[in-house]
Formats: structure tokens, sequence, C-alpha cells
């Protein structure tokens, strides 16, 4: 087997100067018998070498589905992309045949997931998983895979490395299977990694050296991170720019700095006043009034404004609001985006 | 493991007797006229009557025929049949047959159910799958009594792609039209299980990761949920090569095989005890050390399956 | 753990049982010893030693294997074959047995007037449980070695027999022996015709009276043909040419019994040309068999009498008005020629058409089918509302029965079900108990070629197979002065009277005579059946 | 629906499984399809003169094998009765056999199943071999057996031919279901019902069950099939159907006889059977499907 990545380095209209990657208005709907449910409704943002871009929202605003059809994993049916674009280094990796697109995961985009032991196949080792990586991007023999799954497993720093490869997931602690995840999503040097709630499973100290891990290792590589998270604590640590998806859209992007200090949308400043604060030790945290609308049903306008303490009549009208660039390198879809600011 | 194994064969000991027992209690209450069975329709003379009843015990309790039976089958005497056989020579004469008819029977089930079954699975709702349900049906609506002798007739004789019957020594090739036969009457089950699981595990998680890794999907179906999906279709493979080892009486007559299901059947129709309960005995030897194989295969399939 | 690759496990496995499946089968598939011999299906045989061997898979290969003292002529005469004469002093008590000199077992010894005695010895001895044994039953000193057992199914057992030879056998000089019989008997020669008389050479028994472990296995015997090899059981029976044989030597070099559980799959095997012969091509096929076979399809007659019995027991069929009414209720010809598709005829008489003094249509009116007239005698004879007939169901009996049922339904206008039990034993225990279990189907098949086989057994008083408890003493009595009447032709007259006395009473229905249905391979020609159902050894031929 | 409240009503109302079972199955094609085809074949045994108004017994020879006319939709058999007439009142034995002696069969396995692999160790060894042994029962026997006891003269033999298939069916059922229960049993969900205090029926029956019992319910449904077939191989070994009952497994089993001759009286109860099979597994997996919360 030839190298595969050299493959996919000479992909026609692959261009090295073009952004690492960049989404444009990409549609998903997944269709399903209770009808149509859009869960992506034009997400739009890009991303940098070396760069963290966190994405934000709450379960079920569309931030896995895009994920996922950025790895073009997608379950289809019911999932359907029916619009967009997502260009890797200047190629709509949508255009590409499958058996191209293929080439790309885990070569130069790949994944890490939220329960590291449902994504681990409990029937093989955790060696073999790796190893299988190497196998079949690489076409390495038996012996030279596994001598890599074990170098993997040490820079993911898993103690006896040598012996733990040949156990099952079910003999790893939590911690130490999100490590086998990374190592895994690492393995063939991507350029962009995503990972999808890669913390949320685990414990608090081990969220911290997971995502200490991550970052150490995204700095070795100067590989573009996509994080993909609920918890706006996480993302102050370690993102450099932020975008904020609801119902399906990327209702305000941002440097993470930026946000932080003067949310531009309602809908970011309403997570950020129900995020617990040192500093506003003593006050009530605000939850978000109401529920996420259901995918199936989207409010006309803007698919916030049911929940949204700024809505006017403007908001309840279609179009829904444009992307406001309401400062350098920062947009905002809100109507109001100036108030919001203002508060 | 060890530890579990010995466990299990000091259990097929047990499970042994019991099998032993149970057939024989319900030989003996099948048991109406042995004799006259054995004749069919010919009148029997008192004296003859008198002679074999008294040579085969038939006219002691249930306790004392068991008692009987057990303490020669200890000695390693299995007996002879109501026909002056010797049990043992009927078993070493029927059994090759049959474990070759069978195993040839499972492999071709296992090969097509597992194929057709993962293939379905994948495009549920599609036209092959679809099409195995319809084919399936019709196995199932197809009673062996009638497709033993519909195959034999078209393939056999009309079409002469098979020789019309097999013999105790037949050859591979001479089998394999009653191995597909038997491999009808349990493909459809094994097949709906396979697809059944494999749906179930094509939703998992690690399905996903495998297709993150950008693995072909073929072997993310053949390599990754595969072998999370085999658990119930080799517990059904287990059984069904039980089944076809004694339950086969329909395809060994219609093809004139000689193995344990026509002798089987025969010895129930001329209520001939011995050989019955010889036969089962064997059987459920058989059946104790599959029933073993296929847990030790659980947990060669499924490490987080351990036996202590 | 298994093992770390379950997959190449998986795959071995599979690929080793393949194998040891496809490599265990030795090649036999060519049963054929050379071009000049053929292949016959029977059955398994249950027994082959010859006084213990009654059913007709055996009788088959019996007659590879002996050359029987007696057969019969075109005429159904018997006449002498092993045997050079036989003859009876006045009084048809003492016969006299000369065997021809010169003919040896397959082992090389003689063939002796004492290897004839030994063997009748033998099959006579009530403890060998010989299932021939009833056969002797007319000689001299039966009842000394069958002594009957004082109260029946009591808990007093039968004595144990004083001696163990009888005394009716008596060698006169090593190829002549003597046979006195108990009571007068005309037609004695016709009975030592059947394969329980062959003689067993010394080699035979391990010790006078007791049967060498491993002989049934390999029999020897006086005939065309030796075993070779041993009875492989559940496959097949070889036989080929005994060179020393000195009798009408056979056109065929061997002959290969091909036994099968199955009648059909034995004529798939003779369609598909891996069969020269079977004998008895089953009722589903018949359909095919003249499509399939064209003139290899063939029939000949055979003793087969098949018949419905009324249990005595049974108020509701006291009258002969309600038999008679029944038979005539019974259109046998479209039965013969619907569901039989003319493989058996119609029965209007009480014996076989083989035997000598059978008369067509000695039934009379009573067998004719005749719905209006049968209505009117069942009303009038007032027969119950409901008619059962039981059969045993591992006989295929159904289909007839069930046409005999949909026939008495539609012209009597009662109610009629097939009644099924699993064996013919629980027929036979529900008869004993007394059971209402309906008429009860039955058939017969002749051991020797006379009236008397029939009128005997299934209608005397004390009738082997008369199941259903008729009795009538004149009939009795005219059987008894046939069998000792003086010449064959005046027991033909007294049976034939007693036969008259059946067509009053009707305690059965006649139905059916049984005929041999048979086809072969264009392998072979002249195949000729015999009454017995057996394939003519000595003129079937292969052609090239 | 721009209206906020109206829309947290609507979510807020809290739904039942079944009631989203039902929901699901109301718009389901197939669930219709299967149903009112069950219904007519449930129906038909029922009551078989509503859908033929001639009588199955009155058979003449002289029809044998004659093809089809306006009265006889479907020709006539070897007895010369009316194959659509026999067909249609063969349904009501046919149904009672496979009904009944699956869903024994099915109540058999599922206990065997669920407590030998919830329980494990001694429970399950014991209950494991004695599955063994019902293996190794061959069913000639316990056929042989039962109907002679179960059936006097007279009887038509469906008792005995559903207790025979019922008892003797179940093992593959019960294995199927331990399997799974064995799979089941180590997720974290039952660990967490465990914890939270839920007693051993509790769990067996709203935990693990659930989450089992797909592959067993695949099983049964073609159990139900393989079933109403299996009877016309009783039929053949002679220890079926008998007297006056009329069954397609019957009907099938002395067709094929014929089968050469005159395919239709073959051809039709098959379809009938494979029609009903097809039935009851399309209904069984749109029922198993709406109640499967995994696929919601």
């Amino acid at each position: 087997m030839t190298d595969i990545k050299a493959q996919v380095d000479v992909l026609p209209g692959l261009d090295p100067r073009a952004p690492l990657l960049q989404i444009n208005d990409l549609h998903v709907e997944f269709r399903t018998r209770d009808g149509v449910a859009k869960a992506v409704n034009g997400a739009s943002f890009w991303l940098n070498p070396g760069e963290t871009l966190a994405i934000l929202g709450e379960s079920g605003c569309g931030k896995s589905v895009t994920a996922q059809a950025i790895m073009g994993i997608l379950e289809s049916p019911p999932g359907h992309i029916t619009r967009g674009e997502v260009r890797y280094r200047g190629v709509d990796l949508l255009k590409l045949r499958e058996d191209e697109r293929r080439r790309v995961r885990a070569n130069k985009i790949a994944m890490i997931f939220q329960d590291a032991l449902s994504a681990l196949n409990p029937v093989y080792t955790v060696g073999f998983q790796l190893a299988e990586l190497f196998r079949a991007h690489r076409g390495m023999s038996r012996g030279d895979a596994k001598n890599r799954a074990i170098e993997l497993l040490d820079q993911v720093h898993i103690p006896g490395a040598r012996s733990r490869v040949n156990d099952y997931p079910h003999q790893f602690s939590g911690g130490m299977r999100q490590r086998v995840m990374i190592a895994m999503a690492l393995a063939l040097d991507p350029e962009v990694l995503i990972a999808d709630e890669p913390t949320t499973a685990l414990d608090v100290t081990v969220q911290a050296q997971i995502m200490g891990l991550l970052a150490e290792l995204q700095r070795q590589r100067n590989m573009g991170l996509i994080l993909i998270t609920h918890d706006m604590g996480v993302v102050a640590d370690v993102a450099d720019r932020i975008s904020v998806m609801y119902a399906g859209r990327v209702v305000e992007e941002a440097p993470v700095y930026d946000i932080y200090a003067a949310p531009g949308h309602p809908y970011t400043r309403a997570l950020l006043e129900s995020i617990p604060r040192l500093d506003l030790k003593g006050q009530q945290l605000t939850a978000i009034r109401g529920l996420p609308p259901a995918l199936t049903d989207i409010p006309q306008g803007c698919a916030f404004n049911p929940r949204c303490g700024y809505a006017k009549e403007p908001c309840r009208q279609d179009p829904a609001p444009p992307a406001y660039a309401i400062a350098p390198r920062r947009t905002a879809r809100c109507h109001f985006f100036r108030e919001v600011l203002g508060d | 493991m060890f530890r579990y194994i010995v466990r299990r064969l000091l259990q097929m000991i047990l499970t042994f007797f019991g099998a032993t027992f149970v057939v024989f209690a319900l030989m003996f209450a099948n048991q109406d006229d042995p004799i006259q069975a054995l004749v069919g329709e010919k009148p029997i003379s008192d004296t003859l009557r008198a002679e074999l009843t008294e040579r085969y015990h038939l006219d002691d309790g249930f306790l004392s025929q068991y008692w009987h039976y057990m303490s020669n089958l200890l000695t390693g005497d299995l007996g002879d049949s109501l026909t002056g056989r010797e049990i043992s020579e009927m078993l070493s004469s029927s059994w090759p047959v049959t474990v070759r008819l069978a195993l040839m029977a499972i492999v071709i089930a296992a090969v097509i159910a597992i194929a057709a079954g993962v293939w379905s699975a994948i495009r549920r709702g599609g036209l092959f799958d679809n099409g195995t349900l319809m084919f399936t049906l019709l196995l199932l609506a197809m009673p062996v009594v009638v497709l033993a002798p519909v195959a034999q007739w078209i393939f056999g004789m009309e079409l002469g792609w098979f020789p019309a019957t097999a013999s105790r020594n037949a050859t591979f090739y001479a089998l394999l039209l009653p191995a597909i036969v038997l491999a009808c009457t349990v493909v459809a089950t094994q097949l709906r299980v396979t697809r059944t699981s494999v749906v179930e595990n094509l939703r998992a998680d690690y399905v996903r990761t495998a297709r993150a890794k950008g693995l072909a999907p073929r072997r993310v179906v053949w390599v990754h949920v595969l072998r999370n999906s085999l658990i119930p279709v080799i517990t059904l493979i287990g059984v069904d090569l039980g089944v076809l080892m004694s339950g086969a009486i329909v395809t060994e007559d219609v093809f004139n095989i000689p193995g344990v299901g026509s002798k089987l059947a025969q010895g129930v129709r001329t209520e001939d005890g011995p050989l019955v309960v010889g036969f089962v005995s064997v059987l459920v030897i058989f059946f104790l050390v599959m029933n073993l194989v296929v847990d030790l295969l659980y947990a060669a399939l499924d490490p987080r399956i351990r036996y202590e | 753990m298994l093992g770390k690759r379950p997959w190449k496990m998986a795959a071995a496995t599979a690929a080793i049982s393949l194998l040891v499946a496809g490599c265990a089968g030795s090649d036999s598939e060519d049963p054929a010893l050379s071009a000049n011999a053929v292949v016959i299906s029977i059955a398994e045989p249950q027994h082959l030693l010859p006084t213990n061997a009654t059913d007709s898979s055996s009788a088959q290969v019996l007659s590879s294997l002996f050359y029987p003292l007696v057969s019969f002529d075109a005429e159904k005469k018997p006449v002498e074959v092993a045997a050079e004469k036989i003859s009876v002093a006045k009084g048809n008590k003492v016969w006299t047995i000369k065997i021809k000199p010169g003919f040896t077992f397959h082992n090389g010894e003689p063939v002796t007037a004492q290897n004839y005695i030994d063997a009748w010895n033998y099959g006579a001895y009530g403890p060998n449980a010989q299932s021939g044994g009833y056969f002797f039953d007319r000689i001299e000193g039966y009842a000394d070695l069958n002594p009957i057992d004082p109260d029946k199914d009591g808990p007093e057992k039968a004595p144990k027999p004083t001696t163990n030879v009888l005394s009716g056998l008596k060698k006169v000089d090593d190829l002549t022996f003597t046979v006195t019989l108990s009571a007068p008997f005309a037609s004695f020669k016709s009975v030592i015709a059947y394969s329980v008389f062959h003689p067993l050479p010394n080699a035979a028994f391990s010790s006078p009276g007791v049967i060498a472990k491993g002989f049934e296995e390999k029999l020897i015997g006086n005939g065309p043909f030796k075993m070779k090899g041993k009875w492989e059981h559940d496959d097949k029976i070889v036989v080929e040419k005994y060179s020393d044989f000195k009798g009408v030597v056979p056109k065929i070099d061997g002959v290969t019994w091909k036994i099968y559980g199955d009648q059909m799959a034995a004529y798939a095997d003779l369609v598909s040309g891996n069969l020269d012969v079977q004998t008895t091509i089953p009722t589903d096929a018949l359909a095919n068999a003249p499509a399939d076979l064209g003139e290899r399809y063939l029939k000949s007659e055979n003793s087969v009498f098949e018949f419905i019995g009324f249990p005595t027991f049974l108020e509701q069929y006291k009258s002969a008005d309600v038999r008679k009414a029944i038979s005539m209720a019974i259109n046998r010809d479209e039965i013969a020629s619907q569901v039989f598709l003319g493989s058996r005829t119609a029965a209007k008489s009480f014996v076989s058409p083989v035997v000598s003094g059978y008369r067509e249509g000695s039934c009379g009116e009573a067998c004719d089918y005749n719905p209006t007239k049968a209505r009117d005698l069942y009303r009038e004879a007032k027969g119950p509302a409901e008619i059962k007939i039981t059969y045993n169901v591992d006989g295929g009996h159904k289909s007839w029965v069930d046409a005999t049922c949909n026939q008495i339904r539609a012209a009597l206008q009662v109610k009629c079900i097939g009644e099924q039990e699993p064996k013919f034993a629980v027929m036979q225990d529900k008869l004993q108990a007394k059971q209402d279990i309906g008429l009860i189907r039955l058939g017969w098949i002749m051991d020797y070629p006379l009236m008397e086989n029939y009128l005997n057994p299934l209608y005397g008083t004390n009738g082997g197979s008369n199941y259903y408890g008729w009795s009538n003493t004149t009939f009795d009595s005219l059987v008894k002065q046939g069998s000792q009447a003086a010449t064959p032709e005046q027991s033909i007259k007294k049976w034939q009277q007693a036969e008259n006395i059946l067509a009053e009473e009707m305690p059965v229905i006649p139905l059916r005579y049984g005929q041999n249905v048979f086809g072969h391979s264009e392998r072979v020609a002249n195949v000729e059946m015999d009454l017995f159902s057996k394939v003519n050894l000595y003129e079937i031929e292969t052609i090239a | 629906m721009s209206d906020p409240t109206m829309l947290a009503t609507v979510d807020e109302r809290p739904r039942s499984l079944a009631g989203d079972a039902w929901s699901d199955l109301r718009r389901n094609k197939i669930f219709w399809a299967s149903a009112v085809l069950v219904l007519v074949i449930l129906l038909m045994a029922l009551l078989p003169s509503l859908f033929t108004s001639a009588d199955p017994t009155s058979c003449a020879l002289a029809n044998k094998h004659k093809g089809p006319t306006g009265a006889a939709l479907f020709g006539f058999d070897s007895q010369g009765c009316d194959v659509f007439a026999r067909t249609v009142y063969g349904a009501g034995d046919s149904i009672q056999v496979g009904l009944f002696s699956t869903l024994a069969a099915g109540l058999i396995g599922l206990l065997f199943g669920l407590a030998a692999g919830y329980y494990g160790g001694a429970i399950d060894a014991v209950l494991s071999r004695g599955i063994d042994i019902v293996l190794g029962i061959p069913l000639l026997l316990a056929a042989v057996i039962l109907s002679a006891r179960l059936s006097g003269p007279g009887d038509d033999g469906v008792t005995a031919v559903t207790v025979t298939l019922g008892l003797l069916t179940w093992t593959s059922a019960a294995r199927v279901m331990r399997s799974s229960v064995v799979a089941a049993k180590g997720q974290d969900y039952v660990s967490a019902a465990r914890m939270l205090g839920a007693g051993p029926g509790r769990l067996m029956f709203r935990h693990i069950l659930p989450n089992a019992i797909a592959p067993f319910m695949v099983v049964l449904t073609l159990l139900l099939g393989a079933n109403i077939a299996a009877e016309a191989t009783l039929s053949y070994l002679g220890v079926g159907l008998k007297g006056d009952a009329m069954s397609w497994g019957l009907q099938i089993s002395e067709a094929r006889r014929q089968a050469r001759v005159a395919a239709a009286p073959l051809v039709w109860p098959s379809a009938f059977l494979a029609a009903t099979v097809l039935a009851f597994i399309m209904l069984g997996d749109a029922i198993r499907d709406a109640f499967d919360p995994k696929l919601r």
C-alpha cells in the first residue's frame, strides 16, 4: 500500500495557503418518521493551524452534528447535508468521493468523542484499535503498527504502555480511556482535531489533566483544534476563539477575551450568566428561561426570540438576523447587538 | 478458566445421568408392545413373546430396568438393540455421517446467514433486505417434508447436478445437497437474528469512532460490528447444530442417509428402549460439549465475559 | 482466552470441518462389482438367519444366498429345486425329502440332510426366539419345543422345553431325511418353499444348537451367490457368484442389495440410474413412474390381500347386512385407479387370485359398488350414524382411508372419519382391550400359495391374524377337512365351500389385491418378480 | 408555531412509552398492513365460513386434481376436495397450533433465559443443563408419547401437537434470551437501577428485559412460522393432527406426495402459511421498533 498521506496532498485544488478549515453555510437535516429536523441551519466558521476554536451551545444545538458533518460520518439516512461547504485547504470535502473523503479522515481531520467507553470497541484491545489505523492508512506490518501504538500510548502518558497495549477498553479507567481516544485521534498526525465534549464524562481533576494533555499535544503539532463543549469554564482556559451555536446556527463568533468581556448576542450573555463565578459570589445564578426549540419546529425569525429578553417584533419575522460584523473578527446574529454589547 | 471448564465437565456427568433418566422414563412410558412393533403385522407365537420379554427384561419394573441399563453402561456396554445389533456398533456406524452432514449444513447455513444478514442490516429496507426477508419466509413456509423431496427431484433427478441419494460412506459431494436442504431449515432464523443484532450494533458509538478513523465501510462492518453482533448468532448456531444432529430425520430419510436421526426415529417407532436411550445419551454428551464450546466462544468473542 | 484472532479461528474451524466432512467420505459410489452385476433395492433386513428372517427384504437377500428345496412353476405348483425328490407316504403324514448330491456350502462343506435337520431344529426351538419358528408347527414334536404358557399373560411362566430336537425329523442317509407331521397335510410340499426351511452349514454353529457369533453378519448358504464382505448394516449387502454352484446358474455375476430407509429415495436413485431394480415403487411416485420409466415400469401379481375387518365385540356391526351395506358403499375400482393409480386391483373374493382355488367374484354382489342399494340396506339394518376406520399411520394408509371414508359418507350419508393410531401394535392392544376402535384396516401376505394360508390365519377361530374375533365352527371344520384331504384338488373343494360361508357372513370387507409394482434401469433386462415379491435372480441379465 | 407558551406546553406534557409507541405505530404503514393481515387470518381461523360457502369435507375422487372452477377457486386436491375451502378451514387448526405453541415456548424460554442469564451461577448451571436435557429429547419421542397421552380416540390431536411443540421448541429462544440478558446485565443503567434499590423482579422485567428482548422476539416470530410448518413434519412422522383436523401442515404434507403432478394443492396452503408468518414478523418488527427506546 502506498503512502496515503501523499495521495491526500495531491487532492485536486488543494491550496496550502488557503485556510486550514472553513465551514460555509452548512445545512444538515434529519429526515425521520416524525418529520424533518433541521439540526444545522447555515453554520459558518473557520479554523487556522495552531488555533483552538470552541463551539459552544446547549445540547441539541447542532454542535455534534456539525462536527460529524465535517468528519463525514453523519448517519445517513436519516442525516442529510442539504447545503454548504466544508473546505479543507480550499478543497470542498463535501464534493469528494467517499473513498477520497475517507483518506482525509484521521489523516487530516480527526475526532475524539465524549464517552470513550462506548466509543471504543469493547471486543478489541486498545493496541489493535490503534494499530488498525497504521495498518489501514499506512499499510504497516502488524509488528510495526503495534510499536507505533505503544509509542502513542506513551505520548498520551499512559503508564506501562507496552503491557497495557494488550488490554481491553473496559480494563482502563475513564481518564485513561480518553487518553487512548486522544492517542487514536492523533495517530496519523492530523492537522485538525475535533474534540466533541472530551471531558464531560470525566471527573474534574481528570478533566484538567485531559485538557492539559490536549493543549500540550496541540502545541507540539501546531494542530487546529475544534473543541465542542457546553462548558464555558473549560473554554476560557484553552480556546482562542468561540463560536456560539443555537438551534443549528452560529449566533456569535468572537475571540475568547472579547466574548467574556462583552457578549454580543443575548444567548451568549445568558450562557455566561449561567456559569458560577468566584468574583460574583453570593449572587444568584440566572438560568435561561424556557427550553431550546424542537428542531422539527424552529421559530420564525431569530430562533432564540421566544426565550430572549431583547426580542422585539423584527426578531419574530423572517428572515433570521444576518451575521452582523460587530467588531473586527467578530460577528453576531442579533438585530439588537448594540444594546446587548452595551449592557 | 481451567476451574470453570472442570466444573462444567462435572456438571456434564450429572446432566448426562439426568438425561438418560428422563429419556429412559419417556421410553418406558411409551412402551406398548415392542415385540409386536418389531415384527409388524405378523402374529407372534407365545413362546417367542415370552422368550424376547425375558431376554430384554421387558417385564421388569422401571427402576429395575433403568438400573440394569445403567450398570451395563458404566462398564462400557451400551447393550443390544431389540433387533439384536450391538448399540455401540450402530452408533459408530451412524454417527460419522451425521456429524459430517450436520457440520456441512451448519457451515453453509452460518456463512449464508451471516453474509446475507450483515448485508441486509447495512441496506436496511433496501431491495436486498426485503428480498432476503421474502426468501427466508419462503424457506420457513416450506416444511422440510416438502423441501427435501423437491430439492432431490429438481437438483438430483431433473438437473442431475447432485447424486439423488447419499449413503453412509457418501462423498462430500453426495452430501452437499442434503446439507443444503438442512441448512435451509436453520438459515432463516440465523439470518434474521444476525440482521437484528447487526442493526443494533450499527448504532453503537464505536461504529462512529471506526468511521471517524477513516476505515473502509467493509472493515467497519466485518471487523468492528460483526464481532460484537455474533453472540446471539453463535448461541443459535450451537443449538441448531444439536438439532441437526438428532432432528434430520426427514432429510436423512429422503436422501437415504442412515444417520443418527433416522436410527433414533426407527428406535422410537419400534419402542426400542436401549437403542433410543443409547443414542440420546451420546447426543446429550454432544450437546453438552457443544454448549461448553459456545460458552467459551462467548468469552473469546467478548473479553468482558469472564468465567471463574 | 481462546486466542486473539477469532476470525482466523472461525475460518480454520470452518475449513477443518468441511475438510473432515469431505475427507471422511471414502469412495464407495460405485456399488456394482463388475459390469455384469446388478443393484437391487431392499430395506434393512431385520435378520438374515433363515429361521429368523420373515420380512420381505431378508427373503430377497436369502434368495441369492440359498437354493430352496422347492419353488413354484408357472401354475403355482411346487417343483423340486435343491431337492431331488419329495415323496409322501399314504395318509399325507410322512414326507421323504431327498436332496440333490454334489452341492456344497460357500465354505466348501457338502450339503447334507443333517444340515437341514439342524437348521430346522434350531428354528423350531422356542427359547431361540426365531420369528419363523411357527412354520415348523406342523412337524411332529413342535409342541415339546414350545410349551404353552398355562395362563397366557399371567404370572406363571411357560415351562422350559424338555428337548431341542423335533421328533418328526429323521435322517435316513446323508442326502435323505423324513418329516413326520403331527396331522395329515396334503400340501406340505408348498410350505417348505419358504426361506425358513433353508439348511445351515456346520460352520453356523459354535456348538450344537448355538449359532456362532457373527454368523449372521457373514452368512454361508448353499445358493448361487456368496456374500462378499460383511453385512453392511443400513448400507448394502454385496453377493457375488459362487463358482462351485451346481444348480441353475444365474446370468449375472453378482448382486448389490442396496439398503434404503425410504422407498422414495430408492425411486430417486432408480430414475437417476444409480439403481437397477426397485422392487416396490412407492405410491407417491406412481403418478410419475410411467413417464419417468416408460417400458421399464412393470407390474406382476403378488399375494397381498387388503381388507377391512369388523371387530365382533362392536354391537353396531353385528348385522351382516350392515357389513354388506358398507361394503357396497365402497367403489373399489375408483380407489384402485385414482388413489393407487392402477397399482392394485379391486378385490371381490376372500383369497388372493394367486392361489389355486381362487374364484373371481366369490364375494357376490356385496363387493359390487352400488350406493343406492347400500343406503337402503344400511337404513333397513339400522347401521350406526358414525363410522370410524382405524389405521396405523406408519403404513401410508391415509390416502385410501380418506377416500374410502369420502365414498362411504357420500353413499350412506353418515359421518365417516379415518382414525389414526401410531402403530399396528397399538391397534392390536385396543382390540384386545375391546375398545371402540371402529373398523380396522388389515392386510395379509401369504407364506405359501394355498387357499388355506388365507382362510385359516385370517378367518379361523384360532387364526393368528384373526384380530376381529370372528368365529364360525362350520367354517373351521371345512378348512380343517380341506387341509387333511387326500389330494390338493380335494382340499380346494372343501376350502371353496368354506369361502362361501365368508360371502354370506361378510366378516371382513375385501378391498384390494396387491401387485408387484416395480421398475428397472436401462442396464438390465428380463426383470421378473414372483408371487412372494422377490426378483427372479435366475432370469435377470445385464445389457451392454 | 410562534407562540412560546404553546411550545412549552407541548414539550412539557409527559409522554409515556406506550403513548409514544402508539403515536409512532399509527403512522407506520407496515404496521397497518400487517395488522390488517393478521386480523384477516385470525378471522379466517375463527369464522372460516365467512370466506367460503363450500364444504371442505365434501370430496369426490371424480374431481381429483381438477383445475380451478368458479366455485373452487384453487381447484381440487388428490382426494377431490376443494383446495380453497380446505385452505380457509385449515387456518383454524394451524393458527391454533402455531400461536399457542409459540406463546408457550416463548413464555418458558423467556423465564428460563431471563432467570439463567440474570442470576448466573448455580441457577444458570441448573437451568442451562435443563435446556440441554430438553434438547436431547427427540421431538419424535415426545410427540409419540404426548399424542398417546393427550389425544384419546376421536380427538383431532391439536392439543397434543400444540403441547409437544410448545414443550420442545423453547430451547433456542431460552438460550438466545439468556445470552442477551448476560450482555444487558453488565450495562451501566442496570447497575444504576440496582443502586437505586430496584429489586430483582423490577430489574429483570423493567430494565434488562426491554433491552434484551430484540433477538428473542425475532426468534419467536420466526418460531411461529416454524411451528406452523413443523406440524406438517409431525404429520409426516405420523404423530401430527389426525381425525377430522384440517390444517395447512396436513395439506402440505399430503399434497407434497403429488407435487410433481398437481402443484396447486401444495402451493396454496404454503402461500397462506408464508403470508401468515410474514404478517406476524412484520407486526412484531413494527411493534418492537416502536417500543425500542434506543430507536427513538
